[in-house]
């Protein structure tokens, strides 16, 4: 799929949830740029994998989740953590390792938050491939209705474990939806260096999995097509695999310059910027004026803002936090 | 009280657990069948989905049970092979053994992961190891390695009862030897030894299929005059240290016993940390018996040579006592 | 694919050829028949995976390569080892673990033979996709046109590497052959407990691999489906996947009574045994007479039997020359 | 003689052992950019098939050094963190560790496997281990971890030279860090152990970075009136057992420091070895000064704390000669 002005017929959505969609994305872009501000300044020692023009698939993808479903997140920006509800001051509160955080300060960069059902980003890509099928296998187990959905990058589909988990969740019809970003990055090297084929999805057809490839910078178009999986699934039909086409518009880490990126491409991208496609169509609806834009982002300004500010006034864990929490329960 | 096998004991455990507590699932390649007999029968008492059959995927059976023990069930895992558990280290060491704390405690981390490990059937470098030592070293994990039916059946209990993810070693020559079980259920908690021999000249430490060749050991050594203590460490994380430094108070010596290589074994640990806690009770340097530093040979002839026999371990003694 | 006597167009043949293929079939089935003996007799420690009824698939995809190709074979059965060229005496010498084996006898079932082109059997299944990739990445850098041959397991599809192994053959455009002998068991279960797909070799579409299924009861088939494949990928056109259908006529291995194993299945699949296939049309065809085949057998025998006598009067290895050897060169 | 940084040293050890044997390939994520730099440019020199970016797959990259070896090429593999040597461990553990022996010798296994280990990112669990200690127990495989740029070139040239698998361990934090390296080719060879400073009170024995931090605590202590001994370990399998048991010999005190976990630690090897060849010259328990048995903090302040520091070293080296 090409960037561009390409005609397409807008993809049917609810024009209270695309105004909601779009404050969610604005809140996700603002609070990656306050956190690039702060490494400029050398204000902050977490680097930034920014997820910068990929917004609408993190943001449509967890739009079709209910609150009780599981998320597998990626390290690719903090969509689906916004998407799937952890709140600004919980997220602060971790990257800057204080104790009021979800996880008690320890994740850091690992962003977990059980109450809204996220269950834990890995550090080693691909680690959570099994983990996530043990998460669908427990819902078909448990009968609780859940899906799970597994966010990934086009990269991290030549890790080990992406056809074995395939194989088991469609021999188990688990509940299990493959969220796939097609950012066609891989660190520093276009993906066309790590996958054989241009589009991915594709292969879920040889494991018996139906698959679709969407849109990535269409947030009704993400979340439509996630709700399509996420509804089968739900419905005990098992897995499906979506595939959206979107792209890192931006460098690997915030400590690099992503001088290997053509300047063209990014121009191309940046025409159809997630955020850019939605405010076009919300003024075009006349669903939100731009006056109501600013507004949405001055709250998303003042909300990063104060849990930024919140976190950063805390004090670091002491040693004595640091130690312990390894074992669930006393050990000597 | 009955007789049995150390693999009925594993089941019985496995079954008690499952009636009592229904969020107790095992799975594993072929746990429905049983390879070595331990969950055979279990399928058709709680029936295909508390008793999985899995793919031919080690670190899918290990990332599965991890994500079947976050969101609220209680695995029991398989890895048919101890060499195995290299196939899922990234998920054992990794994962599992950091989730706990990385996740700041929100949800316990209740896997056991049993497998079979040692030598036996003489085939060699990927099917006869014992694997522990390389588990020593990430945080998290707890360390199980039982000797008899008796301790199989107690340990096992407590493992599936434990909120931490723990690696249940067991030896593939345990498996057919009967053992003492009790009719009535008890546990034995995770991180006590057992002094299976008093003796006052040397202590010998060890675990699984060791501790019998220890105690053949030092009923030979008794003759000669030697009189040896044999502790059965059991939990090899978290480590008796107060059984074992009280052993060494009263001995001087100590011996440890184990069937893997030697180097980066789990010998070293122990030595290392008996130095440093019991220096001044210590009358010779800690002797470890263990297997030389090459993969497990194939074959019978080579197999026997290479794990550490009694006269081996009545050679370590001797050392000890030189 | 159902057993029985389907009415096949008989795949071109020379009639040479299908006569030494048939042979090979006849010495891998000796020497599993002479080593299950032995086992009965509780004369030998070594259990046999054997690969009674799959002979076919090991002799007619080995026949395709050359001498110095690379093969990674499985624990199914010796034909791969037969078909590669590994004599009778090197294999019973490792089995038998003496020195004079070309592991010196080191390998013990771990057979490999560098003279032959066989690499090494891992223990482990599937630990040897990522290397079979490294072997023919290595012809590809060497441009030394060998072809290198991954035989597997249906059940060892499931493994981790299998995804990742395919991306990375389709990427490279290595010459790399995968075989899959889907025999319909994996130990103690039907593949249908492990495998979501009836077939496995459609995966391979996905990853922009070309692929084939093929009779695995006919040698003849099995050798014209593999030789495609090889020339395929001596061509430099890339990797090829063949699933051959076939069946596991006997129990997993040596120890255990395959009770699981439904009789009228074994009876259907015994009907289109791959020697009887063979030899039905080695008679039809007029190729050999019956009185030839029993001297084919005579002659397995009496090599089975001369390896299997030497090797076991050989002594054992000493101490030293099991504690030798793990390093390359002197290490203190 | 110039300065260079460490990536520096190690891109001309690798540049100049890709020109003089062209069997020599580098291969890993993202080899041609280099994460660290350690490859950066080689690709320009040597061409893509020689520096080949690998997909996202560790035990591939792994597996495929392996294939690479033992069909005549001399692999250079890099792992971009020493966390996912777990990733790969089944090939590195397994596999490459086994195969010289189980072929029988019918080809050396010629790997490189370069990683990035340790702290000073503050990114947790997954991307700052020392993941070391759990590969001294399998066989076959040599550890070498420098801790100078000047070593880093002689030491990675001797790898690559090498006809067994190397994991060669480097610190992110070294990275950066320039040394002098003469202009004349060089070699160091595996098994050789550095005295970095002598002394007669206490002998330290370190490794990558913590080399640095045990020559500061030294100079404290000098001060103090301690005279430390410091050993630079270099390679850790095999470990150079005579450098180190003579300065025992002449100390009587050891402290091993080490930024990886305590338990199941390099530290305890050698500990239990010293304890084993040289108990009589003991005047006191070895020391291990090492992280605490947790994963990896994340952030800043829990990172500090959490790696081995000076002042720790200084008490470690205190309660030897207590
Ligand atoms: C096991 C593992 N290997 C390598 C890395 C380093 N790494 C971090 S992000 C990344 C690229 C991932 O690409 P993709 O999956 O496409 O996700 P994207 O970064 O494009 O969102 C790599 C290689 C890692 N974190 N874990
Ligand atoms: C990593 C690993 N897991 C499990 C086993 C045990 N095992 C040996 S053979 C086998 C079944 C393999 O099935 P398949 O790949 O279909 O080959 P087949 O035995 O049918 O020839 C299993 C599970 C093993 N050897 N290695
Ligand atoms: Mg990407
Ligand atoms: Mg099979």
């Amino acid at each position: 799929m090409e960037a561009g002005n390409v005609a397409r017929d807008p993809v049917p959505i609810e024009p209270k949830m695309l105004l909601e969609l779009y404050r969610r994305m604005v809140l996700v872009r603002m609070a990656e740029t306050i956190h690039k501000e702060m490494l400029d300044r050398q204000e902050f020692y977490l680097m930034g994998h920014f997820g910068t023009g990929q917004e609408a698939v993190g943001i449509g993808m967890t739009a079709a989740l209910l609150p009780t479903d599981y998320l597998f997140a990626t390290h690719r920006g903090i969509a689906e953590f916004v998407g799937k509800g952890m709140s600004q001051e919980d997220i602060w509160a971790e990257y800057y390792c204080r104790s009021v955080g979800p996880a008690k300060g320890k994740g850091g960069l690992h962003l977990s938050d059980y109450k809204v059902g996220l269950v834990g980003l890995v550090g080693s890509l691909g680690a959570d491939y099994s983990i996530a099928v043990g998460a669908a296998l427990s819902s078909k187990i448990q009968k609780d209705g859940r899906v799970t959905l597994y966010s990934f990058g086009e990269g991290t589909s030549s890790q080990s474990d992406f056809g074995s988990t395939l194989n088991a969740a469609a021999l188990w019809k688990l509940p299990l939806v493959f969220g796939m970003a097609n950012n066609q990055w891989c660190e520093f090297a276009h993906y066309s260096d790590h996958v054989a084929t241009g589009d991915v999805a594709p292969r879920a057809e040889g494991y018996g999995i139906p698959w679709s490839i969407a849109d990535g910078q269409d947030v009704a178009a993400a979340y439509a097509a996630t709700q399509e999986a996420v509804d089968r699934a739900r419905r005990g039909e098992g897995p499906s695999f979506v595939e959206f086409k979107t792209y890192r518009a931006g460098p690997h880490f915030s400590g690099e310059p992503g001088a290997y990126m053509a300047e063209e491409d990014l121009c191309r991208w940046r025409e159809r910027d997630p955020l850019l496609v939605a405010e076009q169509r919300l003024l075009a609806e006349g669903v939100a004026t731009r006056d109501e834009m600013d507004k949405i982002a001055e709250a998303a300004r003042a909300e990063v803002t104060s849990a930024v500010e919140r976190a950063r006034s805390l004090p670091d864990v002491t040693y004595e936090e640091m130690i312990s929490g390894v074992y669930a329960g006393e050990v000597k | 009280m009955a007789e049995i096998p150390f693999t009925a004991a594993l089941n019985r455990a496995m079954a008690e657990e499952m009636k009592q507590d229904e969020r107790v699932v095992v799975l594993g390649e072929d746990v429905r069948a049983g390879f070595f007999g331990a969950t055979s029968g279990l399928v058709d008492i709680f029936g295909p989905e508390r008793v999985l059959n899995t793919p031919i995927w080690e670190s899918g059976i290990a990332g599965m049970a991890l994500g079947l023990a976050v969101t609220g069930l209680r695995p029991v895992a398989e890895l048919m092979f101890a060499d195995f558990f290299y196939l899922a280290a990234d998920e054992i060491a990794n994962q599992m053994a950091s989730w706990h704390y990385v996740t700041g405690g929100q949800t316990p981390v209740p896997i056991v992961v049993r497998t079979a490990a040692g030598g036996g059937f003489a085939i060699g470098y990927n099917h006869s190891q014992c694997t522990e030592a390389s588990f020593l070293n990430p945080p998290g994990l707890k360390i199980v390695a039982p000797s008899t039916a008796h301790d199989a059946y107690g340990l096992l209990k407590s493992a599936i009862r434990d909120d931490n993810p723990v690696l249940f070693i067991e030896h593939k020559l345990l498996y057919g030897v009967p053992g003492e079980v009790p009719d009535e259920e008890y546990l034995i908690p995770l991180g006590e030894a057992a002094v299976r021999r008093e003796g006052k000249d040397v202590t010998v430490l060890a675990w699984s299929t060791m501790v019998g060749k220890a105690l053949q050991a030092s009923e030979e050594l008794e003759k000669q005059g030697v009189s040896v203590e044999v502790i059965d460490a059991r939990t090899l994380v978290p480590l008796d240290e107060a059984t074992l430094l009280a052993s060494v108070a009263k001995t001087g010596r100590l011996v440890t016993v184990e069937e893997g290589r030697k180097r980066g074994g789990v010998g070293a640990e122990i030595a290392a940390t008996v130095m440093e806690k019991a220096f001044g009770s210590l009358k010779a340097p800690v002797v470890r018996v263990a297997a030389p530093n090459i993969p497990v040979p194939s074959g019978p002839a080579a197999e026997a040579m290479h794990v550490p026999s009694v006269p081996s371990i009545i050679g370590g003694v001797r050392t000890a006592l030189a």
